[in-house]
């Protein structure tokens, strides 16, 4: 399947959705709400994009932007970069955990480290950190003076 | 045919165990296989590889001249601040003004060994070397200067 | 993670039909570090694992945003540290792509033969430990004395044991070791002779395969699912070797045999390992003869500066797929960095896969999984 | 010859000669009992090194070298800091009886050494049902360990003494059967008979196959009733931490690994008493002059040797095999073990009856 295969095919299951292809693979920005049936959309049939290989979170300052690392295990040459921008003060998205089980550890790892909250997640607990810590380390402002992280 | 069964299962599983232990009854009977190094007695004959990075050093010469010129670059390159260097102004004998090293202060408490600050030296005025027995009493102690008292730079290395 | 009186509260309490609460860990022989896990039993079966981590957490990916382009790799070492080679190679090579630096190929064939010299290390650690998770206590040390001569060899070339550092941007610190291939080639002779003591011991031994086959099954679909790479999804049937779907250094030009085992059990697991080695030691020898003869390090500029944008780079570690995800706004510093490391993704099938099995089993499920916390917990 | 049968003579004659019987024979217990600690003391420094130098050994080591020449003292220092450890009791133990369990273990241990026959008439006490008797007390350590899993008051030490329940429950009855072949064959319960009846012969060479595997029986299932590797399941170093004895320190903990290996010498020595003629020198056939030369070696060595020799073939198991599972345990006794020392019997009686023995 070519990039302009797979952007015709998502461009008819989410409209709204924007591409970027200056990088290695194919990016795809939604709003985060219309990232959970996007994200059904590629995980089901044809695209089959079963594998997560990586759930991360990038703090621009100005918002918080979800990355999806999405990979087919029956095609290993598609790899989709899906990204969804959440708001910093208030970050919400549904969980994608039902589609891909490796979900449930990367965001509870997402959630402890930069506060975004996943909606429907089964056990949406720290994993990490104690649970009574403050703050966000992963987020550019946390600054913590007792154990110095920045040099 | 289950009697065969079970008669075959208990005689490869007996077999199985049995070469288990003919090989460590072998290692058992043989003292030569035996590989402990008893390291404090064998100090003497112990030796490490050349390049083994157990610390950073500053290599003196017979004249206790050094080759470091004081350019930071080891302390820029140095990923947790282990070097600080302590920079001065000699006087030449012609009078000029000349920069040179006050002291090269090294920590090894907070040294992980990644050989980054001898890579970026320009005038290869540091180096690692093969010495691991650093435990002391006292933590100061390994806030090393490495510049020995009164040294100064080679002629010749700017 | 609880605090002091939650802990002595939750496990006095005995769970509805007299289920049993232990905290295996942090201190407990059998979790290889500081792994922390909650295990509900219902006599010996388990019911319920739910591993708490964070003992060993250093926070590396905030620390990397602080670091230059050369500096951050010498902490990737202290991740996995059974595999630190491989975890320098793939933050160099991040680092390569992103600046379009040219590496000479004999850094490349060079790199190659290093990560598998790091590889089949790693994988005999884990074999002695694997034995001794079962208690079996002799082949840990006939194991480590193969991995001794290993890291006699790093020691030679790279300067150090563990965590070496040899790798960086552009190719290598320095050049190979003048005896390094005679020692290689040693090497590989006494681990051929020394690898059926293994068969021996452990694998043919009817203990230890009672003990293991039918433990802990994974299914390929699950596999997938959880995001389980390397030994762990390949022991189930699915085909995940990075060094195959996206060839890196000199992988592109030597042969070797992805091994694919579809039982999904421990056995299964540990037969792929026990394979692998076999197969890394075929790559080294098609490798280490021909070393191309040239620079060990491309040219690089002094400050390294990435261009705005992002860059992925995955590598097979002995683990599994670890991926390095570079956020870059142009500056000599990564704006984020994210560390997909295979242990994280692994550890969280224990509990689907060790649920309803005795404790004796969750020894064995754990042991498969190879599971080094610094790793997981980053 | 000076042997240790003419020592006890002499020393009984003299003092029943100097003192009236009554006191005699409370001098001879206090003796005994002085003898039977000491060979505790000494047995338990002595096994302890020879393990780790076993295992040593066997794992391309040197083991202990440090404390003396070749570190035979090293067993000695580590008591030394055992005995000056601070025996800690967990505050939510039951504690008498978590104090009392280590004792109960190690009197277990000592009431066996009762019927041994140490050397040619060399005997505590030579009662009448010595087999059934050892086989009787033997099973009672399993108390011991029942009481010290469950007066932890911890998880880990309960698991244990239930997985130690079971397995030495069930181990029982094979070792129980294998000891039966030989009381068959011998038909007697008296620990001398049974060494009596060996004169011509050990039963291991007497007795064709059945005794063999009798023999064999008996090994595997005494290394599970000892709790050692591969059936060190109470135990279990990577499971359950240390199982049973997790929360015990000091010299508490002393006794039970001293307990351990005592044990293992007792079921060891008896093991040899049964089915490699005990005290016995090694006879065959009618070679007189060999014979000969092997009565010159002294009773008391013979019995050493051999007990030491099974001694060592646990060992070797020890550290050789993988642990086997909760449910493989019980499962390789009920189904493979038990049938077979079943089936055993049967063949070793109808040899009995037959006279089929040399």
């Amino acid at each position: 399947m070519t990039n302009l295969a797979i952007k015709e095919y998502i461009t008819a299951h989410a409209p709204e959705a924007t591409y970027d292809e200056t990088g290695e693979w194919l990016t795809i920005m939604v709003e985060s709400n219309h990232l959970k049936p996007l994200a059904a959309v590629l995980h089901g049939q044809p695209m089959q994009l079963d594998f997560l290989f990586c759930l991360t979170c990038v703090d621009y300052k100005t918002h918080l932007t979800m990355v999806y690392h999405l990979t087919s295990t029956s095609n290993r040459n598609i790899n989709i970069v899906l990204k969804a921008n959440v708001d910093r003060a208030d970050p919400i998205i549904e969980t994608v955990s039902d589609l891909w089980r490796t979900a449930e550890f990367l965001e509870r790892e997402v959630f402890e480290m930069f506060g975004v909250d996943f909606l429907h997640h089964p056990d949406l607990r720290k994993l990490i950190l104690e649970e009574d810590f403050k703050g966000y380390p992963l987020r550019k402002d946390f600054e913590d003076p007792i154990n110095m992280i920045k040099l | 045919m289950f009697l065969k069964d079970y008669i075959s299962e208990v005689y490869n599983g007996v077999s199985s165990l049995l070469k288990g232990m003919r090989k460590t009854g072998y290692y058992f009977t043989h003292s030569k296989e035996i590989i402990t190094e008893q390291y404090p007695d064998n100090r003497a004959t112990l030796k490490l590889a050349d390049r083994f990075k157990g610390e950073v050093v500053m290599p003196h010469d017979e004249n206790n001249e050094h080759t470091c010129t004081g350019c930071t670059a080891c302390e820029l390159a140095c990923p947790n601040g282990t070097i600080k260097i302590i920079t001065k102004f000699d006087i030449t004998p012609e009078g000029k003004k000349k920069k040179a090293i006050d002291a090269f202060i090294y920590r090894l408490e907070m040294c992980t060994l990644c050989n980054l600050c001898v890579a970026a030296c320009p005038s290869d005025a540091i180096k690692m070397a093969p010495n691991f027995e650093h435990s002391v009493f006292d933590r100061s102690k390994l806030t090393k200067i490495l510049n020995n008292p009164g040294s100064k730079i080679k002629e010749g290395i700017e | 993670m609880y605090n002091q009186t939650e802990i002595i509260k939750d496990t006095t309490d005995l769970g509805p039909e007299g289920e049993l609460i232990v905290n295996m860990g942090p201190q407990h022989p059998a979790t290889h570090g500081v792994l922390h896990l909650v295990v509900t039993l219902n006599g010996e079966t388990i019911k319920k694992i739910e591993p708490h981590l964070g003992y060993i957490h250093r926070s590396i990916e905030k620390m990397c945003e602080s670091l230059t382009y050369r500096q951050f790799i010498y902490v990737t070492s202290r991740m996995d540290y059974l595999s630190s080679h491989i975890n320098n190679t793939a933050c160099a090579l991040l680092v390569e792509k992103g600046m379009q630096i040219e590496v000479p190929e004999r850094a490349k064939v060079v790199r190659t033969i290093l990560n598998e010299l790091t590889r089949i290390a790693s994988h005999e650690l884990w074999i002695g430990a694997m034995a001794m998770d079962l208690g079996a206590f002799t082949p840990f040390f006939y194991a480590f004395r193969e991995r001794e001569m290993i890291t006699d060899i790093m020691e030679d070339t790279c300067g150090a044991r563990l965590t070496m550092n040899y790798i960086v941007p552009g190719g290598l610190m320095y050049d190979i070791h003048p005896e390094f291939q005679t020692k290689v080639k040693a090497f590989i002779k006494q681990f051929k002779e020394k690898v059926t003591e293994y068969e021996d011991l452990v694998t043919g031994n009817v203990i230890f395969q009672s003990r293991t086959k039918g433990v802990g099954i994974l299914t390929a679909s699950d596999a997938i699912s959880y995001g389980c790479t390397g030994p762990v999804a390949r022991g189930s049937g699915v085909n995940c070797d990075i060094r195959k779907i996206a060839p890196y250094d000199a992988y592109d030009r030597v042969e070797f045999d992805e091994i694919i085992e579809t039982a999904g059990d421990s056995f299964a697991r540990y037969m792929v390992r026990v394979k692998e080695m076999n197969q890394s030691i075929r790559i080294i020898e098609q490798l280490i003869d021909n070393i191309p003869e040239g620079d060990f390090v491309g040219k690089t500029k002094n400050v390294l500066k990435l261009a705005k944008g992002e860059f992925y780079q995955r590598v097979e570690t002995a683990r599994g797929e670890l991926g390095v995800y570079i956020v870059s706004e142009g500056g000599t510093t990564p704006h984020r960095i994210k560390f997909r490391s295979p242990g994280f993704s692994n550890l969280s099938v224990l509990n689907h896969i060790a649920k309803g099995s005795k404790i004796g089993d969750l020894m064995a499920t754990m042991g498969t999984l190879d599971l080094v916390i610094p790793d997981i917990d980053r | 010859m000076l042997s240790l049968e003419s020592i006890t003579k002499t020393t009984q004659d003299w003092l029943f000669a100097k003192f009236s019987p009554q006191i005699a024979l409370t001098i001879e217990c206090v003796i005994v009992i002085l003898l039977a600690i000491t060979l505790f003391a000494v047995l338990g420094l002595v096994l302890v090194l020879l393990e780790r130098k076993v295992a040593a050994r066997i794992q391309i080591r040197l083991g202990p070298n440090r404390v003396g020449p070749g570190g035979i003292f090293q067993t000695a220092a580590d008591t030394l800091k055992l005995i000056m450890k601070e025996g800690l009791t967990p505050d939510a133990a039951d504690k008498f009886l978590f104090n009392l369990a280590p004792f109960i273990v190690m009197m277990v241990a000592m009431l066996l050494l009762a019927p041994i026959a140490f050397a040619k008439n060399f005997q505590i006490w030579d009662i009448n049902i010595g087999v059934l008797y050892i086989s009787s007390v033997s099973s009672l350590s399993v108390i011991g360990i029942l009481m010290a899993g469950w007066a932890s008051n911890n998880k880990y030490s309960l698991l244990g003494a239930m997985r130690s329940g079971a397995q030495i429950v069930s181990y029982e009855l094979s070792a129980g059967f294998a000891v039966l072949t030989i009381v068959v064959l011998t038909g007697s319960l008296q620990i001398s008979d049974i060494v009596a009846a060996q004169e011509n012969g050990w039963w291991l060479f007497k007795g064709h196959i059945p005794v063999i595997i009798a023999f064999v029986l008996y090994i595997i299932a005494v290394t599970a009733e000892t709790n050692r590797a591969p059936f060190d399941l109470a135990e279990a170093e990577s499971e359950l931490t240390a199982g049973f004895h997790t929360e015990y320190s000091g010299m508490k903990f002393a006794l039970f690994f001293l307990a351990e290996y005592i044990n293992i010498f007792i079921v060891c020595a008896i093991g040899a008493t049964l089915f490699l003629g005990g005290w016995m020198p090694l006879h065959i056939g009618h070679w007189e002059n060999f014979n000969h030369v092997m009565d010159y070696i002294p009773s008391s060595v013979w019995f050493m040797v051999k007990t030491f020799f099974l001694i060592f073939l646990i060992m070797w198991f020890r550290w050789t095999f993988p642990r086997l599972r909760v449910d493989q345990l019980l499962n390789l006794e009920w189904k493979y073990l038990l049938p077979i020392s079943l089936f055993n019997l049967l063949l070793v009686t109808v040899i009995a009856i037959m006279g089929w023995y040399f």
